[in-house]
């Protein structure tokens, strides 16, 4: 069956035969995040103020929100209630189905990742992806992400319709 | 006569008594003997595992393996190693030959493992076919001798195969063995081998030891045979940075990690006089080891520096040896008509091999404007490389940029915004918005991102409209380029058995808290300057800091507030509030060393042939953690993973993920964190001290907390873990603006507790965490992990627990 | 005391006089000797390149790769072997450290062929270690002796390295010396080494040549160890084939290539007389070499059956050893229940190492239902497998196909046409097909299919319907499996110098076309009877054929009209019109070693480290042709790289091609054709033979032609080049329905051109090819390439050419 | 830019971040064979009579054909006069430019793949790829072919269609 799919940010960044979906609407993310049971929200060090005042509405509207490097000093100051975690570390618990979570409340099972290092945050997309059958991960950054299982496209350059989805996807929760 | 056996040749003794031999009676007999030597003196009484073969350890990795479950980030989802393939192993298939991705995975990085272990090892070998050459001696000629200060000459070949080491044959008896293991570990990477993941895993880890005898071999062979630094301190400081190159003279630079071509240049600028005249700079690890021969080499840069140095058209020539030297480094020179000379095997880029020429014809060759020639043989490079040096600086006028004002705009205006190099940039430098402002005239964001740049050069690859874009950075960068200039200590090899004798208390104790090891490669997310951040920061708060490579190179490029580098500010020595430069990357060898002869030299546990509770003992005791920020090759694939097989945890970049595979422990698993105390004769759940062994930090602000929190061990003394506890919590402030989380699975008992804030966090252990605290005393009442106990005796083995451990105190 | 020097370890003799010396005055002299042998024998005069480096025979390969131009057809665009990547080389662009797709491709390359040749290396290591272990003896207490017709006893030992070998100690010097070698390419792989592709195929060829030497000290091992053929003709013949395996009797198969635990399995059936009630058969190279020990043991398949046998459930106990092992062997046994024992450290699986327990308590293990253990000592297997065996045997059943009849339908029904399998397929098969056949009743298509089905289960694992596939293969063709019976001559190991004495002259004459060696793994595009089809074809055609490995197993699953297979129906000498089983993987050294012993023995060239001469005699002289129509493995990509080396074509089917690298020649560029001729002085342009030195053909149709083709050979007489082209162009007509395009190339005279149609062709090359002719003497006199003479004496090699062949005949 | 591939008859022959553009109809290879100066179309072993039937008339349109395999004896039959060549030793002639040809014309500017055994072709369509870009490679078969530049999608369960498809392109030239 023909398919849809983008060029990834990192040109070579080809993993195999499964690559993300495009998603060229915020709609199915906001349902996928309406379905899911136990969503978690990564948000890594590469974030604009603009990126970090609708995170702030994913937390407000009851996502778990945990942050990565040093994107947790940018949330803190943003007042946004964060967990922090190291991306790598907290990867290999999401990939233990067994894994309580930050709340106890057991392990994810829709993962959205956004502002993580493209390269980092794409390997551990492919460490999800590979190894984590209970984890659906969905890319929201900027970036086309192969490894999630859908993926915005590329609009770095695009910033605004970037944000228009974002906001689109916040609309639709 | 007797025969003694051991698996790599077997030794006889002949006992000879009173008496006479008469000759004429041996004449018709024939005698065949495999290897003699005289009876190796008993150093030690050998211990369990000498020449440890592939099953030999497996028990120990198994153990690290459990608690540290590999974590698989696969690069690429199919494998493509036999015909039956491409297999997709996508979600864990399993391909054509049955394997899964797991397995690949671990197959995969057993690979890199090997390819980093051959490049060492392949190195150690060349350097004694080398010291032959060069020295003339043979190896039983040349004693392993490091000074009156270092007793325990060679503490890895000593650990893993039970020879302490006289002479360089020695070595090789190792160094053979260690060919052996790579070859044995590459057939059963074969198709239709290991099906298994953790036997892939364990099978890296004993190549990773093997890295780590590789390295040992080589450098120890290159300082007790050319001279260089016995781990002394007070080691000159050496200049760094491509300013500090004297562009009126001839510039020889060398690139790559096998020192004899460089030594040998070295040799003939003094015999023949031309200091003044010429210049001799390196980039990569021989910079590192030539001046470690003659202070006088500089170093122009790391390898993320390389292309920035060679398109910079500093160099008269170029000579190369192996490992880290850019591929195409014939087209880049070939551009400026920079002739390339290839000095070893590994690497001769089809070039015509003239080491039996005559090097006056080789001279001529090379000025006549062919693009570069092999010269295999060190003693002949010295004459080729300084006089094809020396004749092309005479025709070549002042250094200016490549490119000239004039064109530097045109390129800049001729970008069309396309993408293609931002997409291609490995850094994700968003190279069109950099040429767009230098249209606009501004070129400081080129300028500043000429730092971060590694010069990789994918983005010229693209470019559609051929912008040169490593001359444009180079361009903006111009002035940074000259006035690029900075101090690196020399390396200086071993760590003393004296200096061990002061630390190795205060380290396992816990009060120095940490021994932080920065090495490797330069590829960094985000520049050098994190290089030098690191290092001060722990230097500053008394950690041990040691030093190689790169990142050793790209530390010294940056000063404080008054112009000093970390190496002007600290001293040199293996202690707390220092910063030690071994060398190059063969000298982080002598990092594991250190971490054995804490063992060997304080705890007075026999190292001989006994790697598995030596390990041990380091994993919980020895708070050392290893920094990779800019980890890039197969090379830091085989330290790290040997690092870690020793009980050692490394820190690497957000690169890191790349190598597929992390050890990630799981604080929350209580089966994970089981060690057995001696002392109790119970099994104890510990604190997950350390919690990974290998794991990528995204920003070094996440970094720094995150090595110090590595530190932790569950054998610190309470004044020990305050301590430590103490930098954890202020670096997560300092860096991510918060208490950690978990600071609390590290406390004990109050006294674990910083003094100063010691009612403050008892407090938060309450509220947060639940904790009972008798306040009228101040004590932890219940909530613990486990209480502390001052002779806690872990140990993560059931053998050494049932067995007890080796020692060689006198009783 | 003289001291003689070689590269590898310093040989000290020590000349002792008449007279005597008193011990007491040596008594406090320190004696330390590296290695001691007494002189060796000056066999033959020391030629040029005695254990030649990376670098030595680079000049060889140079002179191969402009003729044979490395053709790359990359697996994959990218690379992702650093931290710098991944990097997209697509057109030949040039990664982040340089390198370019072509490079890249080559160093693929040279992996793949360091994996082969660290496999046959590390099996050889391994053969000597258990040698020892298990006979009890020191190796140089075990005489190299191939008995009396083989003076020549180690011809690629002696051709590379100088040595002939006395006993096996001499052989692990040169094994020591092929781990440095492996080491040093390995080294090369790494990031930052070469740049060229024309260099990483230099050293691939190197690894190569590595890799025969390996095979020949594995081999020659075992055959002096353990008693095996030493190439005697008359060799009995064996059982080949699932259905020949006795289902009453407990069976025990053994999987692999290392086969000390198999030998021991042998020896504890005979040692107990279970052979009544014991059954011994085995899947790939294991299986041939335990049967050179014991003839009883039976082959139930090659590689490409393996999973048809596991899953067939015949085994009630499977034992492995190395390579070539499903790594989900655990899965398919364990579907099954069958124990499985890891009897070697290059594939453990995960299990527990029980090495060192009471083998009673293993077998007690295994029965009480755990999946499989690992028992590192051969002297142990034989006990466990057996005992473990028997023991199942008595409680299972008759053995029936694993699904039942509704089991097998419901299945069929259930198969939803969804395409996955057939994509998944690496054969093609339309498995949907196949299932929509078995709906509707008719399971002809499934069985036929099941021969073409290289079993790699990859079906499998992405049916949404979990269709045991491989069980419904087994179960359509189960009555196919039932009476799968063949013959395979026993493995007899080398050729006889007096053999070669018999054969040489016409083999160089080319009076006997070819010789052909059918090799390799049975990766079959179009299954297993090609095997037999290439080798009846030319075996009736008076061609020398030689087999080992997967394709020897094969081949003799077939039988002629009259009933026999080629084994029975052509003698096992070499000779023309023969078909001599060589043995397993490792015996493939043996076919080097006859093309080194025919420059030896019938041209009394010196073949004393002497490589490039011999490759060069071997290219120019003797017409022999590899085929590894299955090839699939790194060991099959090393094992054709060092016959390549040696100036021996190889044909490899179409999977062939995704080794990405072939070397094809291109027969219309004068400037690669040109050789020198000793008789004339002068530089000839030779006619393009042989055209290719690795090339995959698509069908086997195609290759037939082919591989006669690459038979010619410039020093062919007419009398022999008539023959050859009578051959060429009876098998084009014969498999292609026409003349071939190029037939006239290879006529240089009227007499090369075959007498029965000498008529017909000249006319063909007066009318197509614009020769002209001389009718009235039938004579050629303008149109070939070159003229032939008698005397013609090419060689490639300048050095050669200047300097003269090394001889030893008497002058 | 989202772009539109097809999943490789070979689940896996994924080669990396270039693989053909997918063709759904048959004009642009009639196109692309009216602009090329000098086609050639390499015909496998593994044709239909079907096939066969449009081979000959793409001779009889006056394409030079040449027969790779054994595929030599069905085009023989089909009285269609190709030449024969192994098709390794051909994409070696191909990638070289100074190749003469079969009519001593020069090198191939455009080559169309029909009938080779999969996987074998797939590995000559990279070597071209990568390394002949003087040659434009469009794979003409029942498969997709990531490694040519243009590729029929997978039609080897659909026959009609696939043949239609080759109808296509002779009616247009």
């Amino acid at each position: 069956m023909p398919r849809t799919i983008e060029q990834p940010f990192d040109a070579a960044n080809i993993p195999g035969p499964k690559m993300a979906m495009l998603l060229e609407k915020g709609k199915p993310v906001a349902m996928a995040i309406k379905k899911a049971k136990h969503p978690l929200l990564v948000v890594g060090p590469d974030v604009t103020p603009a990126i970090i005042e609708r995170v702030k509405k994913f937390a407000e509207k009851g996502l778990t929100v945990v942050a990565t490097g040093n994107a947790i000093t940018k949330l803190s100051q943003a007042g946004i209630n964060a967990k922090y975690s190291v991306l790598h570390e907290l990867t290999q618990f999401l990939l233990d189905p067994n894994w309580k979570g930050f709340d106890g409340k057991g392990n994810y099972d829709l993962v959205l990742m956004i502002g993580n290092i493209y390269y980092h945050g794409s390997q551990m997309l492919a460490a999800i992806k590979n190894f984590a059958p209970h984890i659906r991960a969905i890319a929201i950054d900027r970036y086309y992400h192969p490894n999630a299982s859908m993926s915005f496209g590329n609009l770095w350059k695009k910033e605004e319709e970037y944000l228009a989805l974002l906001d689109e996807i916040l609309n639709e929760l | 006569m007797r025969v003694l056996k051991n698996e790599y040749g077997d030794w006889m003794v002949l006992e000879l008594r009173k008496g006479a031999i008469f000759v004429d009676e041996l004449r018709n007999v024939s005698i065949k003997i495999g290897e003699v030597a005289e009876e190796e003196e008993e150093w030690a009484p050998m211990g369990p595992t000498p020449f440890p073969q592939i099953e030999t350890l497996r028990n120990w990795d198994f153990i690290l393996l459990k608690r540290y479950k590999p974590f698989y980030a696969p690069y690429c989802d199919m494998c493509c190693l036999c015909t039956m393939g491409k297999c997709d192993l996508t979600e864990n298939k399993r391909g054509a030959c049955g394997i899964n991705l797991e397995a690949q995975t671990g197959r995969i990085v057993a690979i890199a493992v090997a390819i980093g272990t051959a490049c060492h090892t392949g190195h150690a070998r060349h350097m004694l076919h080398d010291i032959e050459h060069v020295t003339g001696k043979k190896l039983e000629e040349i004693p392993v001798d490091l000074g009156p200060e270092i007793a325990e000459v060679a503490p890895l070949t000593q650990l893993i195969t039970g020879i302490k080491p006289k002479t360089l044959a020695d070595l090789e008896r190792a160094l053979k063995y260690v060919e052996e293991q790579i070859t044995q570990v590459m057939d059963s990477i074969h198709t239709g081998q290991e099906g298994s993941y953790l036997d892939y895993e364990s099978k890296a880890l004993h190549l990773g030891m093997m890295d780590a005898l590789g390295k040992e071999i080589a450098d120890i062979a290159q300082i007790v045979a050319f001279n260089l630094p016995k781990g002394e301190s007070n080691q000159p400081l050496i200049d760094v940075g491509m300013g500090t190159l004297d562009r009126n003279k001839a510039i020889v630079l060398v690139i790559g990690h096998h020192a004899p071509p460089a030594i040998n240049i070295a040799d003939y600028i003094e015999q023949n006089k031309l200091n003044d005249e010429v210049e001799l700079a390196g980039v990569c690890c021989t910079a590192h080891d030539v001046s470690r021969y003659w202070p006088k080499a500089k170093i122009a840069g790391s390898l993320g520096r390389q292309l920035k140095v060679v398109r910079s058209g500093l160099a008269d020539v170029i000579v190369i040896d192996e490992q880290c030297i850019r591929a195409d480094i014939l087209y880049h020179a070939g551009k400026l008509g920079i002739p390339v000379i290839c000095t070893n095997s590994k690497a001769m880029h089809g070039l015509p091999d003239m080491t039996k020429r005559d090097p006056k014809e080789v001279i001529k060759y090379l000025l006549d404007g062919n693009p570069g020639v092999v010269v295999l043989d060190p003693l002949k490079v010295g004459e080729i490389a300084v006089e094809v040096a020396r004749a092309r600086r005479k025709k070549r006028g002042e250094i200016k940029p490549v490119l000239s004002e004039e064109q530097f705009m045109n390129y800049a205006k001729s970008c069309t915004q396309c993408g293609n190099c931002t997409i291609a940039c490995p850094q994700k430098i968003r190279v069109g918005d950099l040429m767009e402002a230098a249209e606009k005239g501004d070129r400081k964001p080129l300028e500043e991102k000429w730092d971060v740049c590694i010069t990789c050069g994918r983005c010229e690859q693209v470019c559609p409209k051929k912008i040169p874009i490593i001359d444009m950075f180079n361009f903006a960068a111009w002035n940074r380029i000259l006035n690029e200039k900075g101090k690196v200590r020399r390396g200086r090899g071993p760590v003393r058995d004296s200096e061990i004798r002061n630390v190795g208390a205060p380290i396992v104790l816990g009060t120095i808290p940490g021994v932080i090891a920065i090495v490797g490669c330069s590829n960094y997310p985000n520049g050098t300057k994190d290089a030098y951040t690191i290092m001060n920061e722990f230097a500053s708060r008394n950690y041990i800091v040691v030093t190689t490579g790169c990142m050793a190179m790209d530390a010294g490029l940056y000063k404080d507030e008054e112009g000093k580098t970390v190496y002007e500010k600290y001293k040199d020595d293996f202690n707390g509030g220092c910063v030690a430069n071994l060398g190059s990357c063969v000298s982080n060898a002598h990092i594991h060393g250190a971490a054995i002869k804490v063992a060997r030299i304080f705890a007075m546990r026999n190292i001989r042939a006994n790697f598995e509770e030596i390990a041990d003992y380091i994993l919980n005791r020895v708070g050392a953690c290893g920094v990779a920020w800019g980890a890039m090759s197969q090379k830091a694939a085989s330290i790290a993973t040997g690092v870690n097989r020793l009980g050692i945890p490394v820190v690497v970049g957000p690169h890191g993920s790349k190598y597929r595979r992390a050890f990630l422990g799981k604080p929350y698993n209580d089966e994970d964190w089981m060690v057995y105390d001696v002392r109790s004769g119970q099994k104890v759940r510990i604190e997950p001290a350390p919690q990974d062994l290998l794991v990528a930090a995204e920003t070094v602000e996440e970094a720094i907390p995150l090595i110090a929190k590595l530190c932790f061990r569950p054998n610190d003394t309470d004044r020990g873990r305050s301590i430590k506890l103490t930098h954890y919590i202020d670096l997560s402030l300092k860096y991510l603006g918060r208490m950690p989380d978990d600071w609390h699975l590290y406390v004990r008992t109050e006294s674990d507790l910083p003094l100063a804030k010691r009612e403050e966090l008892l407090k938060e252990l309450e509220d947060k965490h639940g904790w009972k605290i008798d306040w009228s005393r101040k004590k932890i009442l219940e909530g613990p992990i486990r209480p502390y106990h001052a002779g806690f005796n872990p140990t993560c083995v059931e053998r050494l627990f049932k067995e007890g451990f080796s020692s060689l105190a006198k009783k």
